[in-house]
């Protein structure tokens, strides 16, 4: 065994996982994020899974990706580009090679590198894929990871297949030795998870110690490297996806309100896993139910919250666009929803596994009349949780439906959520009438502008409300009058809310008011990271990030009357922008993209850099 | 039904005046629906009417009940809804032929299949009524209509049929003409535990007048009708002279005295595959059946929610906000 | 016989009919209005049918009016306040009367004046509607009509009930006489209709000139009076309400493109008559089909599109709501289709029976993703025809979606229709590809930047489309990049119609720029009036209307910046206006109403007079 | 079929490739479908594929003729539309159990209602294959799956029996592990004037393995379904020894050597009550039937709009613009 090598600090990693479906990628990435976690590093991370059907193995269609980047400070996103690429096979390597930074590491099976294989890939005949000129700066890793894993486990009295299948325990271990981390995680996590068949964690324990060993005593590293904790708030952690985050905030918020959550709901991607999560909670007594169709899921919750419960549905773009009439019976009959769009790339069927905000104009306008309902947007994995919890206290105390806009990006990707206290938690409190006296279906709060709950069931206050323009006692009218005011009394209602929400934060630079980027949504991390190196840069470049988009925060046009140029980066053609300049007539730049990913910092540079 | 309830029709009946056409066969479905919630025993209270959109659907209106008249074709969707979020509530849906069965179609569909745990009064008056005059999925082939004014080109839909195909676990029609009847038909229907098919014939008089005149006329009825009860023979005509025998798998109309009296077939709801083999008697050949076609009892979707939500909570207990966070793989900082 | 009366010339006369619905106002309205059409005046006119339920005779909720203008000029609209009301009924009465200008008209049915049906009507037990008082100011001509019908036809051997059913026809001859029409229209029209009863054409012959002598001789008139022919363009005139006249455009746009039409449609107020028009037209092997919902109605005209057809829908709002998702799909298959929306009053249920203009921000927007397409607007009921035209000229064209909004006010109001001769309307070459050479089924147009359509069934074309984002070749892509060109070639190609539509028309005040009153849709009518008004008054008020709203004309940007105030009038909380604000920066001044009905000149001249 | 075709499968077959999972069921129906296709004589132009979302629904893009891979659910609707406007088209229809029955419910039933002459091939894993794993109203009660972790709470779709109650005029069952079954079924569906719907018993290794592994496991399907042959009696099981008799209005499965031989049951695709009969052949008790349930003629709607259109257009020739316009009551000024 050889000497020790000296450890060398780093500040940040990118690590992208890549290979078949079957390689268990998805794992091996969840694992090295849970044990960088726990050693204190703040993590980011998004899965990259195949494009809707899978494809043949060994292909690029069919690579399934994740990235992570930990560091010893707030990273706020996955990372652009790898320093470490893991390719399990000629495919991974060929699709993702062009990504990694100079000098940065490629860790793949050689064993994979047949010539069959290869051909799959997509190479011409005489090319290998290992040859310099193929992997021009890179410092490549090619270990026989399955005869490796084979041979490691030769003692154990089982089939070649299974041995192999062990060999993403063996690329973990390189990578916790490269990077310093305690296996101790993995291990734990092992004997869980196989606590009915311990050999099968045995067999994995073993090869990932195995790698670790291989990675030490290879030689291919010349030193060894970490990342310190960064100091995150203190407190308990775990690791939320958007779409679990959304789920756990729904039914904490049901918890909060002290009603019972109903989930009217239909699979579509990026979005079914928001339904999956709350289908868990029977303890909580969720009714999480799949309905026929998203017409169904939004009418059954729309039945559930008239019915008194605390109801929501979720879906994606195409489902918000059914749901659309179903939302104005929702609006008009003044009935608390949170409807949740994990939005994908449009139009129509799009680009279902890839992230977009193009949804946006459609939560503000996608309904027939004036139809009015307020529109949210989570900007991080965990703020899901907190946005859900918003949506709720919206649409709770002021009757109405509302929209929270996530997308696969937020949904799909994860951070370390700091586990809040109940009692640092929004009160929503809800009470729904039960004095009979003098009640009328569209009395209203004279400060929410709500009109009351009442859960049918109730004595003495059985009444009809429905589709129909009403009077305030809840008779049909059509008098026109009655329906003018009406409608301008629904839009007061919801406008109002800017009363009751924060105010838009900016990260302001010490160095000038030149350029104010705006933003919403998914792309805070990416924006965000720009702005803070632009500030370090000393540059006059600010950050406003919209969580409340209908209504906008009251200081709004305040704080853009401020800026020299006000920048909007979108993953659209410009949704936010337009109601921006609507409302406030102000000039706006626009930095748009629309390609399944949120902002490099560099796309966001070359349009900044011109700017200032 | 309840013998000592203690409300009456007026305690059903709201003050607004009901504003369907003068003669319109919706009146009668109404009035008998009343009736029956007067005898049920339970308060209006805990009643809940929904419906869409449509002339019948109008219905939750002239019920002095909890009610939500919502869109066009939903009404199932959302009474699934309200059912599965509170069992305790006695659920009623009213609609039309159009609202149920044509653009609301997939939600029937999926409502019979759940066996969701509610009324479905159907008014079928074979046409769209409040848009005036459009066919609707269950117009006769060759119906002239606005919007098929050489007449329709497609066969209806019969929807006690398509409720047999879908295991339906209640499925009676009966005639907005035949008070008694139809009284008798809902209360089956309110008892029944699960999804309670009412199809009624309804008529139309402003634009689909005497649709089902045969089959109201006290001088037609006796022929053009066959009235099922539990346990007796299949007879109709004015002097039940005629009978339905089966020919191996389908049914055929015969005259008593042409037939041994055995063959006559002879009702049991509880047989489903009578109840299937009846669904085929449709079309011009036949007398339409009126009654119970089957009843059987199966599990309801809003009972197995409660049933499945209890057995969790016995075990793990009732969830709070702390196990709900911190669950799974948590770590501490600081 | 007393001596004829000297006759008074009028320039305009606005009439209303209001009845029972079994009292055939809405025949009545049509025979005075047919009658004065073809002595040349202008006439336009707008039925108010009852709402939604057809509720107890005899009472207000019972009550069908029927509102016409005639004039010697362009009249523009059924007019505000009535000259003559035709009240057959006490509830006709009470609902009506306070819209009748002084000095006006009041002609009833003194017969109906029972202590029962007054009741019914509502008014107070002790109250003679007919008392002075309650009728201040308005000439009131209380006859006997359903007693003197039945008088006239003694000799006739009907019932009592059938001979009663002609009194609507004794009132028309009351109006036949007091303004000089000739009854000649209507005989004619009566022996036509019941050529097989002669005996029924007979005795309503009779009941109208009984009512003609009846206005001469009772002596309730003071004089006659007579509305001078108009001098409308020379050429045949019929007349169209909107819908018609978008069925007949659409017939008419099928002849012109050489393609059968196929019009997948589901019955909805207020559209529903387009497509009952449309089925007349067998003979022109229309294919029009009734399918099972909205969502069905618009995807069987995709698949008639997309297999070659000139293909359609039409619905109103809450249709359009449900048709969101599958338009999506036309748009990324880049497939013509014309969409009909027929608005009325919101949102859900809303106000089915009146109209409004709130589903502009729908059209635009109601779709999940980057999902552009063109949006129409039509201005008057035989401009439906025209604008039917248009919306198929650039769906053929471009090969995309397009919405034409028009409203219940065009749909049910109607107007003189110059007949248009055929070549005088526009081309719609539709060439569909038949070269197997080379195609690529997202190969464009340079110009037009339209893709090309192939027929399934040629030879040798055979090819796959759908939802999921597509490369040039048609191919299925993920590619980033590739969505990233397509969204902005979508884009594009519907922005370039600007470069192909009019430019937009201002009616200039030659008195200077002040104040630019802008609107799109039926308010053309009301607005055109004010400023007509405001221009003789030596006001500097112009006029813009937009037919075409998405996109802009060219020159719109130029039009705004001309002018001090903007002005813009809407049935709606404002939709056109945030459109016009935040593509030119330009502040608006908003001019909104939502109570189903278009502007009265007053409601505009309140809020202009403020500006002035 | 049509002995001189100029085609082979190699015509049907574009060059790009099939993205389903190794062992995917889709494979084996599709490749039956080209060689169907390859035997009708016609060019693959003559033909467009229309297809939902979902695994099953990427059917278009692996036979190369026209193809429209639409939005989840709407297929029917589209391919109705199509097909009403072009009846020379001959129009087929791929789509999953979420896709046709779920979401595309209300199309189903009003395409087979319509008689709409398509074939119809609905591809049923019993779960959501595209989006992993959740249950579809095929999915028996009490399956597990993400969306019901302790399994569900419905009564599945028998696809059969529902197009039975809706009057299908060809309903045909088969397995995607018995080619040659398929093959002569698609070819009599595609053969067939009206809506054939062909219910395919399709394996999703992925996330329901094994769902059908009775029914197409050559060890057990002799046990586990029943051909049903034109004319033949009702036998099953390796020997042969099991049939199906009736207990009046119910089928019974029961020994051969127990029962009269007459008792047993003889096939006939022609006669309707003996459809409606065996579409109660559901559930653990019964084999699965395999084969034509029935096959009627009825108007199809395609034709009947050629029909009505052409005898209009016989009696008043062709419409021009003229005659569209200067129509009605027209006056002339000036
Ligand atoms: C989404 C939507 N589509 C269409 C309509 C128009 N509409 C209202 S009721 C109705 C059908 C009425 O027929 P039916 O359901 O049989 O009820 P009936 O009036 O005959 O009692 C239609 C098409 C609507 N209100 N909403
Ligand atoms: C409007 C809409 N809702 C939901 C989805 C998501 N989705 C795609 S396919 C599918 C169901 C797939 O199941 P199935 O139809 O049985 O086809 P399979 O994949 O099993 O062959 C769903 C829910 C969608 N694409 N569009
Ligand atoms: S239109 Fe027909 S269904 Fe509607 S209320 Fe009148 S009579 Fe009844
Ligand atoms: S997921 Fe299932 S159904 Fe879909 S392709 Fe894979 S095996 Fe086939
Ligand atoms: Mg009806
Ligand atoms: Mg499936």
């Amino acid at each position: 065994m050889n000497e020790p090598l000296k450890i060398q600090e780093l500040d940040k990693v990118v690590i992208r996982f890549s290979g078949d479906s079957g390689d268990g990628m998805q794992l091996t990435g969840n694992q090295f994020t849970g044990a960088s976690a726990h050693r204190g590093n703040d993590v980011v991370t998004l899965p990259d899974f195949p494009a809707e059907i899978r494809a043949t193995p060994g292909t690029i269609p069919g690579i399934s990706g994740f990235q992570m980047q930990f560091g010893d400070h707030a990273v706020n996103t996955p990372g652009d580009f790898p320093d470490v690429l893991v390719a399990m096979n000629p495919a991974a390597l060929r699709a993702n090679i062009k990504d990694v930074k100079k000098d940065g590491f490629v860790i793949t099976d050689s064993d994979t590198f047949t010539e069959a294989m290869i051909k799959k890939a997509g190479y011409a005949d005489d090319v290998d894929p290992l040859d310099a000129e193929n992997v021009l700066h890179k410092q490549v890793i090619a270990a026989p990871i399955t005869s490796q894993t084979i041979e490691t486990l030769k003692d154990f009295d089982i089939d070649k297949k299974s041995k192999a299948r062990c060999k993403n325990f063996f690329t973990l271990g390189i990578l916790f030795w490269l990077y310093d981390i305690s296996p101790a995680f993995t291990i734990q996590w092992l004997k869980g998870k196989f606590a009915k068949k311990p050999m099968l964690a045995d067999m994995n324990i073993k090869v990932l110690n195995e790698g670790m060993l291989f990675a030490q005593n290879s030689g291919h590293f010349q030193s060894q490297y970490r990342v310190q904790p960064a100091d995150l708030k203190p407190g308990m952690y775990r690791s939320v996806t958007g779409n679990e985050a959304c789920g756990l905030g729904l039914v904490a918020a049901s918890n909060l309100a002290g009603l019972d959550l109903f989930l009217g709901s239909y699979p579509i991607t990026p979005a079914t896993t928001v339904l999956e999560e709350v289908a868990k909670y029977k303890d909580h007594n969720v009714k999480a139910v799949q309905m026929e169709d998203e017409i169904a899921g939004v009418c059954s919750a729309i039945g559930a919250a008239w019915a008194g419960y605390f109801a929501c549905t979720n879906t994606s773009g195409p489902g918000i666009a059914l749901k659309g009439e179903a939302l104005g019976l929702a609006v008009i009959t003044e009935i608390p929803l949170v409807v949740i769009n994990v939005q994908r790339g449009g139009p129509s069927t799009g680009l279902p596994t890839k992230t977009e905000q193009s949804d946006l104009m459609q939560a503000m306008y996608g309904r027939n009349g004036e139809s009015p309902m307020p529109v949210l947007a989570a900007k991080t994995p965990a703020d899901c949780f907190h946005m859900t919890i918003e949506a709720s206290r919206i649409a709770l105390k002021y009757m109405t439906p509302v929209i929270l806009l996530t997308d696969g990006y937020l949904g799909n990707g994860s951070e370390p959520f700091l586990i809040p206290d109940e009692k640092d938690l929004p009160v929503l409190k809800v009470t729904q009438r039960t004095d009979p006296k003098g009640y009328q279906s569209y009395a209203r709060d004279p400060e929410t502008l709500a009109r009351e709950w009442v859960k049918p069931g109730t004595p003495g206050l059985a009444n009809r409300v429905g589709g129909l323009e009403k009077d305030i006692t809840g008779a049909i009218s059509h008098d026109p009058e009655n329906h003018d005011e009406m409608v301008r009394l629904r839009a007061k209602k919801v406008q109002n809310i800017e009363n009751d929400i924060a105010d838009l934060e900016v990260l302001q630079s010490p160095h000038g008011d030149d350029i104010l980027i705006i933003g919403w949504g998914s792309t805070y991390g990416s924006i965000r990271n720009s702005v803070d190196k632009y500030q370090k840069e000393g540059k006059g470049v600010s950050q406003a990030h919209f969580s409340h988009i209908f209504p906008f925060p009251k200081n709004t046009g305040d704080v853009l009357k401020k800026y020299k140029k006000i920048v909007v980066a979108e993953m659209n053609l410009g949704q936010l922008a337009p109601l921006l300049r609507a409302t406030y007539l102000t000039e706006t730049i626009p930095l748009t993209k629309i390609q399944g990913s949120p902002f490099t910092e560099k796309e966001i540079s070359d349009v900044i850099d011109t700017l200032i | 039904m309840n013998a000592e309830s203690n409300f009456t029709k007026k305690d059903f009946t709201p003050s607004g005046e009901v504003k369907w056409c003068a003669g319109c066969g919706d009146f009668g479905i109404l009035s008998q629906t009343i009736k029956v919630l007067s005898e049920t025993g339970k308060s209006p209270e805990e009643f809940a009417f929904i419906s869409g959109i449509g002339c019948s659907s109008r219905f939750p209106y002239y019920v002095d009940t909890y009610g939500f008249h919502t869109i066009h074709g939903r009404a199932l969707a959302i009474a699934t809804g309200t059912k599965i979020a509170n069992p305790d509530l006695s659920v009623w849906v009213a609609m039309g032929d159009g609202d149920g069965l044509a653009i609301g179609g997939n939600h029937f569909l999926h409502a019979v299949r759940r066996n969701v745990d509610m009324v479905c009064i159907l008014m079928d008056n074979q046409i769209y009524g409040l848009t005036k005059g459009q066919f609707s999925p269950t117009s006769f082939r060759g119906q002239k209509t606005k919007t098929a004014p050489l007449g329709t080109m497609e066969d209806p839909i019969d929807p006690v049929a398509l409720t047999m195909g879908l295991n339906g676990t209640f499925v009676a029609r009966t005639s907005d003409r035949n008070p008694k009847h139809m009284h008798e038909v809902i209360t089956r229907a309110y008892k029944h535990k699960g999804f309670s098919l009412v199809h009624v014939l309804q008529n139309c008089p402003i634009f689909n007048d005497g649709a089902f005149e045969k089959e109201s006329n006290k001088e037609t009825r006796a022929d053009a009708t066959l009235m099922l009860k539990q346990g007796e023979k299949m007879l109709f005509g004015k002097e039940s002279e005629k009978c339905i025998v089966s020919t191996g798998f389908s049914p055929k109309v015969a005259l008593v005295a042409d037939v041994d009296e055995k063959d006559i077939l002879v009702h049991d709801e509880h047989q489903a595959g009578l109840g299937h083999f009846l669904a085929q008697i449709q079309g011009e050949n036949f007398p339409k059946p009126l009654g119970v076609f089957i009843e059987r009892e199966a599990p309801t979707i809003d009972q197995e929610y409660v049933t499945q939500n209890n057995s969790v909570i016995e075990k793990k207990g009732r969830g709070t906000i702390k196990s709900l966070l911190e669950a799974g793989d948590t770590w501490t900082v600081g």
